[in-house]
């Protein structure tokens, strides 16, 4: 396992997780809150930063489980920053996904992020919505504090044309290496996919 | 075609390729070998190799990554062989029937000898595909003597 | 016998068993499908299925891969074919004497054994194909794997026979099929001998590359690995000769171990008549077949594939060491033993 | 199968003094890969020194595709995504849909998913297993495990009607009911697969070569899984108690006593290699079975559906907006679908999916890198891969044409069926 020095670049994911520090307190809670409190947490923490933050309690079932939620906007210099704070205050973060929409004027990335995980009904999804405008489009990579974020931000690249900052591995992953640069699927302005690229299969030999 | 002897009735071996189907037909394929169905009474026998093999079961709308390597397994194959279009999406595109990533349907890249409908194909539906594909080769054999 | 007499006997002779081995070959698969397919709650391909395969693979095309060495990439299938069925030529079926008895022994079949293996190592290579290329390393590293079990078991064998019988040629396979070793020794030599019975059907499969040590042909893993580039008429003659090689293997087994024949007990068919070549010929099938559907399909139906690294660690370390202690069981059986420890030498 | 040009970036330096590694590609068609995927190895000899993945082979555009379909049809298109979780899919889809616009399910309907989605997790852990014994080469058990994993495929097709895309879903409820005559002959099948199931786990966990093949190999630790954020058995495997229904109860699951299930409870330790995988995804069987039973008897009379009503359903859809995120534990471990619908706007306005495998497959790193050649197609196939969930994104427009109207399709349908009722 220990041959990766020898081999760089290219996936050296194995060099990534162990050189980001690992230890096991790491995925420990560090602090038990309610969404309002988190929220709160949030708001103490970034200030003006944050924006226009939902914390739900939703009842499922009939054991009285919550099902927890908190949304939120948020600048995207505070991305890492964000991250960061979270796992050395709160607890070590699951990232479910980034998800992306076009705003027309801006890309809206959300980050889905799950904490208190690993007991039964605690679980918290934090979602951050972060507008970036379209005349300048990028986010900060997140790959050093949770490697597993990879494909999600090259998704992102490929599907929505965001420039994520210090990716290590920035090549494609779902589109075939044909498909023309500066055509993102997402996008639903003239860079999204043109009606012409539009394959209808159900008329061929018809 | 001359070549083609009686013992393609019962000895078909198929190849099996995903060109970016959902599964669905693929698990149903895997389902017709196991002893339910078990099409190895028939002869049909799933091989690991495209050269080995007689018949190409192919499934799913074939994206554009993979056209190419379709192609090419299908250059592969070695004469005389049938295609099988397993799945609604390959024979029509079905539910992805528009799309920026497809280069399907099956038949706009290689030659189809049958089709298998259904969105998945039940294994029966399956094995009547592979039977249908020896009533092709005994009509070649009959236009050939 | 005059040469010209040999020469008309080893044509006819190779005729036949060329014939027969490759019949009784696919009729031997065919039955192994069938009772595989019957273990796994499927009812199985027909006892002919391998006749119709080897017809099919003959009408269709044969593919040479642009960078493959044709003339070596077509020229191996032919050899493992021929190899299988020279073999055939110096092991006994039933009381029907090989057409080469007198002619080689346990040795060369030693040697022979790996003309086809070694055949599909050349095949597997030339395809110019990196799964042919790791399927050939691992065809070679198993064949360095079960040589060692395998030739401790014979030289056992011959060992013994040079002690009970110092008079006759001890590696030849007459001398082995003319005397059963079952009754010929103690209790502590019938063990060593069964011991050797064991490690020669645990190397039956690794022979044949059959599950647990079809390392070399892993679907999964190699896509066919040494036959992945090979088709139609190629690909034909080695699945025959993976059918004689069956039959070889299974003869050698009956050969070395349960060389009895059946004549002896009908006294009404006469020694040597026509009769009884017939009934110890159909007891030989009747063994053979017992054989394959333990070394063969038993033992592929109830285990997993193993890993080139496991299979040379199981061939050399516990299947050797049991394949000495078989041997070491059998000469203890002697005589000079009785002396030491009579209690040991048990009858 | 072939070489191929798409690989950059893999800029390899012998060491020196030792001998160069090659490269050896796997894929995208080969027969370990029921799906195509392609891994570009760098090898020393039969061991693994470092692997890059090359997907998107499925990517059919699914997520573009929803995104101009209505929900209803979105749905269904969610169902195509992957034919092993078609539940999965609507599953989530249907949750993400209903928390966006806020539609309540009635409580019987969250049973029947529950039930559907459970039978689901059952077929596809057969499955599953069947295909893991098939890479080491032990197909009795590919065979007998799949001949019980027909019994499940009955109990769907019983329930749904079909085998493969049950189409049981639709946004606020399901569409068919399990009607008490139903019920004793879902008893019957689950007591069928208890009598069997015992002796396939015996085989699997107690099979000599079986655990020649799979103890200490394609380990990955609780540090990779967390950091890679890998979900399902594959993370539960290596001791991280990841499971959205216990975690964050949703649906019926909410009603039931659900424990994510580790390997300790066999094993007494977690190594995290592939029988580990193994051990959770047997034992995740008998607890989907006995969850099925759980919501059988806890289920009441009741509606099944929020508004039965095609047309009202579509136009009320139409009305509201919002956004919302679904989750669902699929077979495979958490799937997640965020969606936005501005009110109004008659289309999703958008999707996002993301499966279980999506998040697994850098998992597959830390466990391929230092083992052999002949490890990496169970490897593979222990965390289970989806490709089609992963690459997903396939997608509809509303001006399409179809050639068989709606009533000419189910016109056909029931005389096919009387067909085959004669």
């Amino acid at each position: 396992m220990g041959e990766t020095g020898e081999v760089e670049g290219g996936f050296g994911l194995r060099h990534y997780i162990e050189r980001f520090t690992p230890s096991a307190e790491e995925f420990l809670r560090k602090k038990e809150l309610t969404p309002q409190e988190l929220a709160g947490w949030f708001a103490e923490k970034f200030g003006e930063r944050v924006r226009d933050i939902v914390a739900k309690e939703k009842p499922e079932g009939t054991k009285g489980a919550l099902r927890r939620t908190i949304w939120m906007n948020a600048d995207r210099e505070i991305l890492r920053d964000m991250i960061r704070s979270l796992i050395d205050e709160i607890h070590y973060p699951h990232l479910s996904v980034i998800s992306g929409t076009d705003e027309g004027e801006k890309v809206e990335l959300q980050y889905h992020i799950q904490v208190y995980y690993g007991e039964r009904a605690t679980e918290t999804t934090i979602s951050v919505r972060f507008a970036l405008p379209k005349d300048d489009l990028w986010i900060d990579s997140i790959c050093d504090l949770i490697p597993g974020a990879l494909i999600s931000e090259r998704e992102k690249q490929e599907m929505l044309g965001v420039d994520v900052r210090n990716i290590y591995d920035s090549r494609r992953y779902f589109l075939p290496d044909d498909f023309p640069q500066g055509v993102y699927p997402w996008r639903k302005d003239e860079t999204g996919i043109k009606p012409e690229m539009v394959r209808k299969l159900s008329e061929v030999g018809l | 075609m001359a070549r083609l002897n009686k013992s393609f009735d019962k000895a078909l071996w198929v190849f099996h390729v995903n060109s970016g189907s959902c599964n669905g037909c693929d698990i149903e394929i895997v389902a017709a070998l196991t002893p339910r169905y078990d099409v190895e009474r028939f002869g049909i026998k799933l091989v690991g190799s495209p050269r080995h093999a007689d018949v190409m079961l192919i499934t799913g709308p074939v994206t554009k990554k993979l056209s190419e390597k379709v192609k090419r397994v299908y250059d592969q194959m070695a004469d005389p062989k049938a295609v099988i279009v397993v799945g609604t999406c390959g024979c029509t595109g079905g539910t992805f029937y528009e799309s920026y990533t497809l280069d399907g349907p099956v038949d706009n890249v290689i030659p189809v000898d049958v089709y298998v409908p259904g969105c998945a194909a039940r294994p029966e539906a399956i094995i009547q595909g592979v039977v249908k594909a020896w009533e092709k080769l005994e009509k070649l054999r009959g236009d050939s003597v | 016998m005059s040469s010209v007499e040999l020469l008309f006997r080893i044509v006819i002779g190779t005729l036949i068993a060329a014939v027969g081995g490759i019949v009784i070959g696919l009729a031997a698969k065919g039955v192994d499908r069938k009772l595989h397919a019957r273990m796994q709650g499927r009812v199985g391909p027909p006892l002919r299925q391998p006749f119709y395969d080897v017809l099919k693979l003959f009408a269709k095309d044969n593919t040479v891969p642009d960078n493959a060495v044709g003339w070596m990439f077509n020229a191996a299938p032919v050899i493992c074919l021929a190899g299988a069925i020279t073999l055939l030529l110096y092991i006994p079926f039933g009381s029907i004497l090989p057409v080469l008895g007198g002619h080689g022994d346990l040795i060369l079949l030693l040697y022979l054994l790996i003309i086809p293996g070694l055949a599909m190592v050349v095949g597997g290579f030339s395809s110019g194909s990196p799964y042919a290329t790791v399927g050939a390393q691992r065809e070679m590293v198993t064949m360095i794997g079960y040589e060692l079990p395998l030739a401790t078991a014979v030289i056992a064998i011959a060992a013994k026979m040079n002690e009970l019988f110092p008079a006759e040629p001890a590696f030849a396979l007459s001398t082995i099929a003319a005397h059963p070793l079952w009754g010929e020794m103690g209790l502590l030599g019938i063990i060593g001998f069964a011991i050797l019975a064991m490690i020669m059907v645990i190397v039956t499969p690794a022979e044949l590359s059959k599950i647990p040590f079809d390392t070399p042909e892993a679907e999964t893993e190699l896509a066919g690995g040494l036959m992945v580039e090979y088709s139609g008429r190629n690909l034909g003659l080695f699945y025959l000769a993976d059918g004689v090689k069956t039959v070889v293997m299974g003869a050698i087994i009956v050969a070395l171990f349960i060389p009895h024949n059946l004549s002896p007990v009908f006294t009404g068919i006469a020694q040597g008549s026509i009769g009884a070549y017939m009934v110890d010929f159909g007891f030989f099938l009747v063994k053979l077949a017992a054989v394959v559907f333990f070394a063969v399909t038993v033992l592929r139906t109830a285990v997993a594939r193993l890993k080139i690294a496991q299979v040379v660690t199981l061939y050399w370390i516990p299947l050797t060491m049991i394949a000495l202690l078989g041997l070491i069981l059998m000469m203890w059986d002697s005589v000079p033993m009785l002396h030491i420890a009579p209690w040991l030498g048990g009858a | 199968m072939s070489a191929s040009e798409q690989h950059i970036g893999l800029d390899i330096a012998p060491a020196p003094g030792k001998k160069a590694p090659y490269r050896f590609q796997v894929g995208p068609i080969h027969p370990a890969l029921k799906e195509p995927m392609m891994f570009d190895f760098t090898m020393d000899g039969e061991t693994v020194v470092n692997v890059d993945l090359v997907g998107g082979h499925n990517h059919r555009g699914i997520e573009w595709m929803g995104m101009r379909r209505n929900p209803v049809q979105t749905l269904y298109l969610a169902e195509r995504i992957c034919g092993i979780c078609s539940a999965t899919h609507s599953f989530a889809f249907s949750r993400a849909m209903e928390d966006a616009l806020d539609i309540p399910v009635p409580a019987r309907a969250e049973y029947i998913r529950v039930i559907v989605a459970e039978l689901e997790r059952i077929h596809s852990h057969l499955l599953w297993a069947g295909v893991a014994a098939h890479e080491i080469g032990f197909d009795t058990l590919l065979h007998w495990t799949w001949k019980l994993r027909e019994g499940v495929m009955d109990a769907l097709e019983y329930i749904s009607g079909n085998r493969v895309n049950y189409g049981m879903f639709q946004i606020g409820g399901v569409r068919r009911d399990i009607t008490p005559e139903m019920v004793p002959k879902i008893h019957d099948y689950l007591d069928y697969y208890e009598g069997i199931l015992g002796k396939i786990i015996h085989v699997f966990l107690n099979d000599k070569t079986v655990q020649m093949r799979t103890q200490n190999i394609g380990i990955a630790t609780k540090e990779d899984v967390v950091k890679l954020a890998a979900v399902g058995p594959t993370a539960r495997a290596s001791g991280w108690k990841t499971d959205v229904r216990y975690n964050q109860p949703y649906s019926a699951y909410a009603n039931l006593d659900i424990e994510p299930i580790t390997p300790e409870a066999v094993r007494g330790e977690v190594v995290g290699d592939i029988y580990d995988r193994i051990i959770v995804r047997a034992l995740e069987i008998k607890q989907s079975i006995e969850i099925i039973r759980g919501c059988v008897s806890q289920m009441e009379p009741g509606e099944i559906l929020w508004e039965p009503k095609m047309a009202k359903l579509l136009m009320e859809l139409k009305k509201r907006g919002g956004e919302g995120v679904g989750r669902h534990e699929a077979p495979r471990g958490e799937a997640i679908h965020y969606v936005k619908k501005v009110a109004g706007d008659e289309n999703v306005t958008y999707w996002k999916v993301r499966a279980s495998t999506y998040n697994n497959l850098l998992a597959w790193v830390p466990m391929l890198i230092g083992d052999e050649i002949a490890d990496i197609p169970l490897i593979v196939a222990s965390a289970d891969p989806c490709f089609s969930c992963t690459d997903r994104v396939a997608i509809t427009n509303n001006a399409g044409k179809t050639i068989l109207t709606g009533e000419e399709l189910h016109r056909l349908s029931v005389e096919k069926t009387r067909r085959l009722m004669q």
